[in-house]
């Protein structure tokens, strides 16, 4: 069954997340040299093509799992920007009430289930969320959102076999952008692709370029319907590349500035996505303009969120380690 | 009232609760086949079709799974066939487990159970016999419990399969075919209840496990001698009843922490030294444990015996502790 | 490079090899009826056809890591049987003093580093191994044997990709018996044939017929060969089957007595290498007979020191934790 | 003598050692790139290369290979870039770097050191902040090393680099850019020697890594008020040097135990404990511990700076001791 292509409507509300994304953490890092936010902050610029067209096909009843670089994830899965804001800023109104930081940024009413601090930890909880979906019958999906360095860790291999062999409604989708931290892919592994590794628990693997938006777009709604039709999972890889350092700060002595730009410049998802809006007649210099705008405006409304809201008082420190009180 | 294993009091609350709780599912090697090696989840493929699942040897995954599960609407119960293989997941007990409802503000529940066969039994050796409460005890999130008779057991399972919160039940291989008194009708015990299995003035042992039987025999032993030993069974470790314990070492002014972890940096030290830091004007003696030799479980007969401590060890303790 | 037959005196050294194994946990088995082996017995009988082999290409300063069933592994390397039976029975003059029993027996002067109770315990123990060699340039290689269940836990995924990139002299052996304990490999995962997992590492993958042991020569040889010549590891699947339980005392509800009886009247590797041997002219009537008697008195011989070894003294309790005496 | 950081320290023990033993091999994370996120391993990769070999991000495979090679005649450093992550490789460490000597009967010496980095640092929240070193010291077989100063790192490290046990070396984050006295010659410090910090009468306070400064700047402070304080340095917890401790106690008769683990079930419970119960009657006050909070760490710097003891809690409680 082919996918069907995005509607007009469809596109332009993934370009504006892709912006979002974008916006959202140019000022996080901003806010960032500013000493405003701190801890670790890992961007996600340059991979809004991955998250955002995958998310377009699920519901806030379906789930996400993601890894430390999580903001793209919230966002293309409709978490609001406040409020993660806010958890940057160590707040009380943020997402996990100050207590997580960008590492752990999750939105359980969307589904989202959580940014995570450890590489490779989500696979274990998308595959129990497909479990839970499929006891269920309730035709959820699980997507598990893991980079190619977490492709090198145990949990990868336990938990896609155990998905392959229940069929569980699980799509795993690796951000394959060729580095893990400072170390290139081709000096830990023989295998960068990925989806070759599918055959290893017979599922479908799937390679996709992950700078294309609508080829993103194409191949996930494939995987999850597939998934939805109770046929298992697949190994969706798409090939991207971050546009920044690993974390903020990094001084990516490990490539250079030349692969960046040759990135950046010419594969930028954003503007592939902008140009064929363009070329389909679907997006004007002005819409391109007011959606620029107002993800703008927001950026600025979840700052000055951040900015105003207090900081989580002392008595937090022991709430939420149980669901009572400890004593 | 019906004598009953802890294994078949184990197998029972699972099964009630089952019945009473569509989201109760139940994960782990050969849990189908045999009812795992312990047959505790015996009976349940054929009672509950589809909600047991037989799972490959994955420890991470297993603990991993059962956790997106249950974070998604489910109460997975999963079994880690020993407690050491729970090294195979640690991750996913402490970095996931224990810490998702802190790290993400009280957005989830985290109801699952991991049923832990813990202990030396039938010389498995180094790899086979270990206890890790003391680990599980230290990581804010998860909560222990170390059940010792099979009416405990049964109550305390039920406790957990009620909650909110990650439980970690460890289960004593040699206390499988301990019996005692289950009542048929339903009932649970409250987690952070300590339980005063004997009363006693002279002294007090605070055991834990395995070591309750054993402290009750040594109270047996020592009473005609004149010495009234109190037999405090710890139960939960956390939560943990603190009150209930220095209520007794209030009444003793002498006490003996045991379990069956090695010593260094087991449970014992925990609460031997909570003890010693909040109840120190109550003391009239050193708070003396009584645990596990430091040293891996040795195979040999000769050997293995020599490690766990034994009722004829907390006997002498207690004789010189009130001498 | 052809890998050259074994010789006449090779094969005999084989043929005597497996018996030993055959004949040594026979006597294990029955020594455990009696009460006088205790702690967990898991039997390789059945299986001999792949360790002996394999094993028959190795030095003494080659390296081979084992799994929970490592009786076979231990003979065939060349332990004594004698020090391992005391072992068996906790004696002190067991290979390890009587604190490891069956699960841990180890003889490093041949190689040996011990049988594990851990299942996929020794992936990374043959990694290290071959790491070293590496380093020394010494044309050691390292023989990592494990299991179907074995297959599907991480360290698996994580060490074969660390031999396989950094092209280390590891030849990874699954003896796919088709069962984990009582669970059949079928129910816990799609690829039941585990050397296909071989291309998510970029390296060879082979599948042998376990039950022969010159097939198994063979492809054992090239393996080994390749690993020296520094060419990096190879996944050898043997296939085979367990004659008896999971442990001794299983009652093997899982498999029927027919599926049982097919594998051991039909596919026994010991009368296979017979039938071999004969067929050549290597292997007499008087021949076998005598290989066989011989084995029959070492295994008297070993149950005799055995039971006439003292047990470790109870000072032995604290030594060997460390070097030194911890007080 | 020069003053050097921790971090250039441990980099001048690895460098050192390196060149006098050829066995010695480094591993990890990025080790190579950057030398890791600490800077420790820089500069080996150009002085002794083909030694340092970054790895994979596979912590189960990096430990279980350090520990094959180590059992196979080399002498590996492997780095696991923060101590939460060593929950990954919990079974090799456990199951078998611990346990392969005495479970083998003695056949082989085990000369593997981890580099573990621990504790909080830079808000970095629930999973990059944790200190494990109390699972650590429960578990027969591992040597843990918990240095609080540039000196005391690298005569530690050599000594680990130098040894037949495996150790666990735990750098506290916040400690690396610490500066003390670091002589040029070779020196070595033998492990299970604890060091007193600071001469004193009237309390003990024990402290562990980066408690050891705060111990010492809560003496400076308490020192105008007429209150003597003593600080022992525990360096190693396991070999663990009860004579130097209970000698403090029997002089000062007033003890505080202090390090940044999670409280429950940490090391300080353990030396409590001990001290409870060997040195009993030289207490003339309650066993005091201060250690972290029992919660996951939280990420907000206005929660992140309650969880671990500071300066000014040392100088109340030893106050609160005396008074
Ligand atoms: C188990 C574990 N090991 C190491 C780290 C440190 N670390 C954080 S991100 C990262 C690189 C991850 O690479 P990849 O999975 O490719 O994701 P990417 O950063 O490229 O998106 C590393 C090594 C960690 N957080 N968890
Ligand atoms: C990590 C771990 N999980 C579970 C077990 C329990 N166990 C021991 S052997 C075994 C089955 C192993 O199957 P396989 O690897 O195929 O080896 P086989 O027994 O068939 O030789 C299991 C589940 C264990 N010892 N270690
Ligand atoms: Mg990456
Ligand atoms: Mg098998």
């Amino acid at each position: 069954m082919p996918v069907e292509a995005p509607s007009a409507e469809k596109l332009l509300d993934m370009y504006a997340r892709m912006w979002r994304i974008r916006l959202f953490e140019e000022q996080a890092e901003y806010q960032s040299s500013q000493g405003k936010v701190m801890g670790a902050l890992h961007t996600y610029i340059g991979e809004e093509g991955v998250a955002v067209p995958i998310c377009a096909h699920l519901q806030d009843t379906d789930y996400i799992t993601s890894t430390h670089r999580g903001h793209g994830h919230c966002i293309a899965k409709g978490a609001d920007i406040s409020r993660m804001m806010a958890e940057l800023f160590g707040r009380s109104t943020g997402y996990c009430k100050g207590k997580g930081g960008s590492m752990h940024i999750a939105d359980f009413k969307v589904g989202m289930l959580g940014a995570n601090g450890i590489v490779a930890g989500g696979f274990g909880l998308a595959t129990g969320a497909g479990l839970a979906a499929q006891l269920r019958g309730s035709g959820q999906v699980a997507v598990c959102f893991f980079g190619d360095g977490a492709a090198n860790r145990g949990p990868f291999h336990e938990n896609i076999n155990i998905g392959a062999v229940w069929k569980l409604p699980v799509v795993y989708v690796c951000e394959n952008n060729q580095f893990a931290q400072w170390t290139p892919q081709k000096d830990v592994t023989l295998v960068t692709d990925i989806a070759n590794m599918s055959p290893a628990y017979g599922i479908p693997g799937v390679q996709v370029d992950g700078m294309d938006p609508l080829a993103v777009y194409e191949a996930a709604g494939e995987a999850i319907e597939r998934a939805r039709r109770g046929e298992g999972p697949t190994l969706l890889e798409c090939k991207t590349y971050r546009f920044h350092g690993h974390n903020f700060g990094d001084p990516q002595q490990y490539r250079t500035r030349e692969e960046i730009a040759e990135w950046s410049d010419n594969r930028d998802p954003i503007k592939q996505l902008a140009a064929h809006m363009r070329d389909a007649g679907l997006l004007s210099d002005e819409q391109d303009a007011d959606i620029q705008n107002t993800v703008q405006e927001e950026i600025t409304a979840a700052v000055r969120f951040a900015e105003s809201s207090p900081y989580p008082t002392p008595d937090e420190l022991y709430k939420d380690v149980y669901s009572y009180d400890i004593g | 009232m019906p004598k009953k294993s802890m294994r078949d009091a184990l197998r029972e609350a699972l099964h009630e609760e089952m019945e009473r709780d569509d989201s109760i599912i139940v994960l782990g090697e050969d849990v189908i086949a045999h009812g795992g090696p312990y047959a505790v989840t015996r009976g349940i493929d054929e009672k509950f079709p589809g909600r047991i699942r037989q799972t490959p040897i994955s420890e991470a995954g297993i603990v991993g799974t059962a956790l997106g599960a249950a974070l998604c609407g489910m109460r997975p119960v999963a079994e880690v066939m020993y407690v050491d293989f729970a090294t195979c997941a640690m991750d996913e007990v402490v970095n996931q487990m224990a810490k998702v409802r802190y790290m993400f503000g009280g957005q989830t529940d985290v109801p699952v159970v991991l049923r832990l066969p813990s202990g030396s039994a039938r010389l498995l050796a180094a790899q086979h016999s270990q206890c890790l409460e003391a680990w599980f005890l230290h990581v804010p999130g998860l909560q222990v419990v170390v059940p010792s008779t099979a009416y405990d057991a049964k109550g305390l399972l039920k406790t957990a399969l009620r909650g909110k919160d990650p439980v970690l039940f460890m289960e004593y291989k040699r206390l499988y075919t301990n019996e005692s008194e289950v009542p048929d009708e339903d009932y649970a015990i409250p987690f952070g209840q300590a339980d005063v299995k004997r009363e006693g003035r002279d002294v007090t042992i605070v055991a834990t496990g395995p070591m309750v039987p054993k402290a009750l025999e040594a109270a047996d032993l020592l009473a005609p001698e004149g010495i009234d030993v109190e037999v405090v069974d710890t139960r939960t470790l956390v939560p943990f009843d603190k009150a209930a314990v220095f209520a007794s070492v209030e009444k003793t002014n002498r006490v003996i922490v045991t379990d069956e972890e090695v010593k260094r940096g087991g449970t014992s030290a925990e609460i031997a030294s909570l003890i010693a830091e909040e109840c120190f004007d109550a003391l009239d003696a050193p708070v003396k444990r009584l645990a596990a030799a430091e040293v891996p479980m040795p195979f040999s007969p000769e050997l293995e015996k020599l490690v766990v401590p034994k009722t004829e060890h907390l006997v002498a303790a207690t004789r010189e502790l009130v001498g």
